[in-house]
């Protein structure tokens, strides 16, 4: 079995983001995402949705370079107002020209 | 009535006592946990219901009754979000995104408070148009929109994306449930109305003392936040919606509300939102800070209109009408 | 009453409008969304209220006056496949599973269209035979197995796994809520029944107007994917409804039903499943595209059937039994 | 009415029957799944109705009458768990821990089988106190206490957290709601009730069999576990009950409870916890096997009760009390 | 502190799976399983059991060799037809024999 | 782009421990942590909480010194006797001091 290594990106954010995020891996070329619902607690103290519901847990699996990408429009774009973090991993999966596409 | 024994109603109905028994379990840390969707459903349902009953009786109100409490809530919201945010600018002394934040909490209005205005003059048996639903969705969006404006004039928005919080406010889940609750009730009338009504109608009671128990909850987590809210804070969000109140009973004695209804048109103008806007403002103004608004909105005015400010919006409104 | 004015009294029920709003949200991208598991908790409360209210209707009624109907919905559910197959594979040049697929759908139920069609006679005041719900359980299953035998013999079954679809289909949610709630009604009786009347009953409209508001939702989402089914599913999806709701007015009337029975029966006929089906279907023949049947189904012959499909078999039903 | 025609009714009631049909499914490995937030809500619900009704009762209810029944119930809380404990350590050979745990379970009260001898008692037209449910409050804790108390005392409590089982106890969801529920039915009184009552009234007992529904899915897939446990604890969880239910409609009697009281004080009596107690126990002795005690509690006593013990405390009651 | 490396093995995959995989998964020497509820979208697009609820993301952590021979058959099985991705990474714990077993 | 390797630590517990782990996890140097709701299966058979609702899915990025004490401390304290397991791996964050901090 051809076993290729690709980024698994884990992003956690408030809900409120979730169309704009998912947007944005779009644009920066993943290719799939699976969110879950999650909630949890860091440094920034209350959320302002909160209350209103959980945070989210999305996940890509992607190229590296665009796994690179994706964590430095986050840190860019979302990390200084709003509660969200993002980490990447190696992960190997079968078949990976899908999740490698032609970006 | 004297406004104590209508007090003693008020804190002694199943609602209120349901807000508070939330509260204590927070407080004692109890496991109790409502389910998140359980949450979610509730406002659901309490919106949708809001929205039909509005539209059954917008049916039958003709335009020439409709203008004037029409144009006194259009008013409302444009002058509350000024006033509330030169109150926090001048006296707070709080940053421009955090004055228009809470400019826009308290020009907005909060349906849960109005649910339980109009339980409450149930139970002490005034009667009230039946058109006010409709008065909530017109007050919802115009104060948020203002409060945007103000600090984006004021040059204090920045990074945020003013015209995606607009286009989110008017397709919000709260706007869309009341307009289309509203619009329902309108063209199925009464008879559709009928037929959902054992749902809608007889259920709402029921249904808003155990959103209010989750609420009760959800105040007390906001409790803790107190101490670095500030005296501030505590000032505004219990003389702002005195104001406001206030100003809502007199407007809507003038536009020829009865006493009932200048009494929910005072705890309209009283409440602070708390689904439509903070969702607005964390689009539009994500350096704002939600302790200050979640918890002056959440923590303070929401227990505050819901254990005082109802009796006395109530009693303001019979000394402005004369009793009636 | 025409068929136009029928047309209009349906369209502005709670119901059709809670799922004109249900699209609406959708289209506008309204942040709005129902918790999955109110969904699941609404569609468990509609099979059994539906099997319910059937069983104790079942416990008063004779075998002498329910074979013929009963008869009448398994040749249903033998007949209504086949064309369907026939329809999809020659007309439409549609691989084999792709129409055993859309056999199955169409040949099969669905619950919600044929509790909208109880309120919808409710509504217009036309009585029908109380053991209707014993039908949808016999109508639910049969059209299923006789597509997934169809893809078989035609060889274009690989890879799924047949038995195992059977046998999910004969203990699916559906099937065991449906048929323990008729065993629940008939062993509980009218007095049981009663003591559950006013969660199984009263609030039935209620909920059904709420589960229609997701229902549009859903349905909405699948508009996207209409192009891409092209203009074969279109027709197929409006015309095949009506030939097979024809066919079950006609075959109800035949074994006797009523005008009401007959009218129902027509709903069923034309009903395309979305629950059992695209569970079974999606074990047994995997690689039929989800995207043509759930299209079909769920984003045309649903909507389809509820705003125009519901007066209209009524009409026919008024034609064919002669008015009563 | 004979024991059997008894029998008959209550095992054709809605309520059992649901709870039958949630076997099934397990048993035929349906899909059918009720969400987990579904069965959170409808037993915060449960609890709550349960106080509610139970504090209205209460400020109707004078001391003078309610002394002996409460004096009697924390009389049974003392005495279950010591007979529980000797039984299971002497005869069963059980561990310490396991000892310990079935005390707890066995003398603590299971809500819902409180629910259901309500409904029985209806259905058959006994008359009861009103004041019964703040008997499962006081009869909830005590009982929890003294097992982890007899744990610790006998040496058997190692790595546990006794004083945070305690203090997760008092402030618990169970108790929280019954206690919260009561006290809000008792601060708002008839008048208050009586706006809530389409909830929390008109739809118990169809909530209670809903619950049901699920909570024979739950109870069927301990059933797997009964090989495991073994002969003792089949006939710990048949026959522990038999004794508690005849002390406690005995000890009523003699608390002057009416019959319809005595009958529900030996059904309480008779219940075991499984909401309370495991959680509790899970915290103080870890090393207890659940798959011993939520297996008779929940896979044997439960379905026992609800089958079979109802109708036969309620016989004992007539022969006890003579009659009346 | 001993540390073992074991491989953990993620799934994402349609709700309708669910009894089949995770018996494959035991078939094939999992003794243990984790699954959650998430959502997500790929290249495949619409799910059938998509308006049905949600997807599952399974987790299980095995040997090394279990791990590619689960990877292995997930992709002959399901890849074809069925909305299922798959995935490894190492990860470390306390006492591996947990889950290595002796398969 | 400074990228900084931290520890993920994922830990699967009865949904009872919550409020314990997350204080032990506190004290332990965690600054933040992230909670899904799951259920599974291992060898352990039957937990107490099982009809009662979920497990948890308890993730916290850490420094590798507080990961390592937090699988010693869980392995001592929870292993025993509830339905726990725990693992951890290292994963790439931007500023990774939010998580590193000066425990
Ligand atoms: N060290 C951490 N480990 C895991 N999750 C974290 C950590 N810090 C923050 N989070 C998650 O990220 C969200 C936002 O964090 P923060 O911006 O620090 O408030 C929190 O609600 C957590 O769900
Ligand atoms: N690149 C990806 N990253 C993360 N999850 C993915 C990715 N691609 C697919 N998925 C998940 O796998 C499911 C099936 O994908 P697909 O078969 O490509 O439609 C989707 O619904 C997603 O939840
Ligand atoms: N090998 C495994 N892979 C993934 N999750 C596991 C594994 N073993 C146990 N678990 C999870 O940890 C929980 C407790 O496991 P146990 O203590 O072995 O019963 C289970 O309910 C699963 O959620
Ligand atoms: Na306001
Ligand atoms: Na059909
Ligand atoms: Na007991």
């Amino acid at each position: 079995m051809e076993l290729t290594t690709v980024k698994l990106v884990t992003i956690i954010s408030e809900a409120i983001l979730e169309e704009r995020i998912l947007h944005d891996l779009r644009q920066l070329g993943a290719r799939g995402y699976t969110v879950g619902a999650v909630r949890g607690e860091g440094t920034r103290g209350v959320h302002a949705s909160e209350w209103e519901g959980k945070s989210l847990r999305i996940e890509t699996l992607v190229a590296p370079d665009v796994a690179e990408s994706i964590l430095q429009h986050l840190a860019a774009t979302y990390f200084p107002h709003f509660a969200v973090i993002a980490y990447m991993t190696d992960v190997q999966v079968v078949r990976g020209e899908k999740f490698r596409g032609q970006q | 009535m004297a406004i104590l024994e209508l007090m003693q109603i008020n804190l002694l109905s199943p609602m209120v006592l349901a807000f508070a028994l939330g509260i204590i379990a927070t407080l004692v840390h109890s496991d109790l946990k409502l389910p998140d969707e359980l949450y979610t459903t509730l406002s659901i349902y309490l919106l949708l219901a809001i929205g039909l009953k509005g539209g059954i009786a917008l049916a039958e109100t003709s335009l020439a009754v409709f203008w004037a409490p029409a144009l006194a809530t259009l008013i409302l919201g444009v002058i509350i979000p000024l006033i509330a945010y030169a109150a926090a600018r001048r006296i707070g002394k709080l940053s421009i995104a955090d004055s228009a934040a809470l400019a826009a909490h308290y020009g907005s209005v909060s349906a849960v408070t109005f649910a339980a205005s109009q339980t409450f003059l149930d139970t002490i048996g005034i009667k009230f148009e039946g058109f006010m639903p409709a008065l909530v969705a017109i007050l919802e969006v115009p104060a948020i929109v203002i409060a945007l404006l103000i600090a984006q004039m004021a040059g204090g928005q920045q990074g945020g994306d003013w015209k995606a919080a607009v286009r989110e406010l008017l397709t919000s889940k709260s706007i869309l449930l009341l307009v289309g609750g509203m619009a329902i009730g309108w063209l199925a009338g009464p008879r559709g109305g009928k037929e959902v009504a054992p749902l809608f109608v007889d259920l709402f009671k029921g249904a808003l003392t155990f959103f209010l128990l989750e609420l009760g909850m959800v105040a007390a987590r906001r409790f803790r936040d107190l101490p670095a809210a500030g005296l501030f804070l505590l000032g505004f969000a219990i003389i702002m919606p005195i104001i406001n109140g206030t100003l809502g009973v007199w407007l809507g004695h003038l536009a020829g509300l009865s006493l009932g209804g200048s009494t929910i048109l005072g705890v309209l103008a009283a409440s602070a939102s708390y689904i439509a806007a903070p969702a607005a403002v964390r689009i539009a103004l994500p350096q704002a800070n939600p302790g200050f608004y979640l918890t002056a909105a959440l923590g303070i005015t929401f227990p505050f209109n819901l254990a005082i400010g109802l009796p006395l919006y109530y009693t303001l409104a019979t000394w402005i009408t004369g009793g009636a």
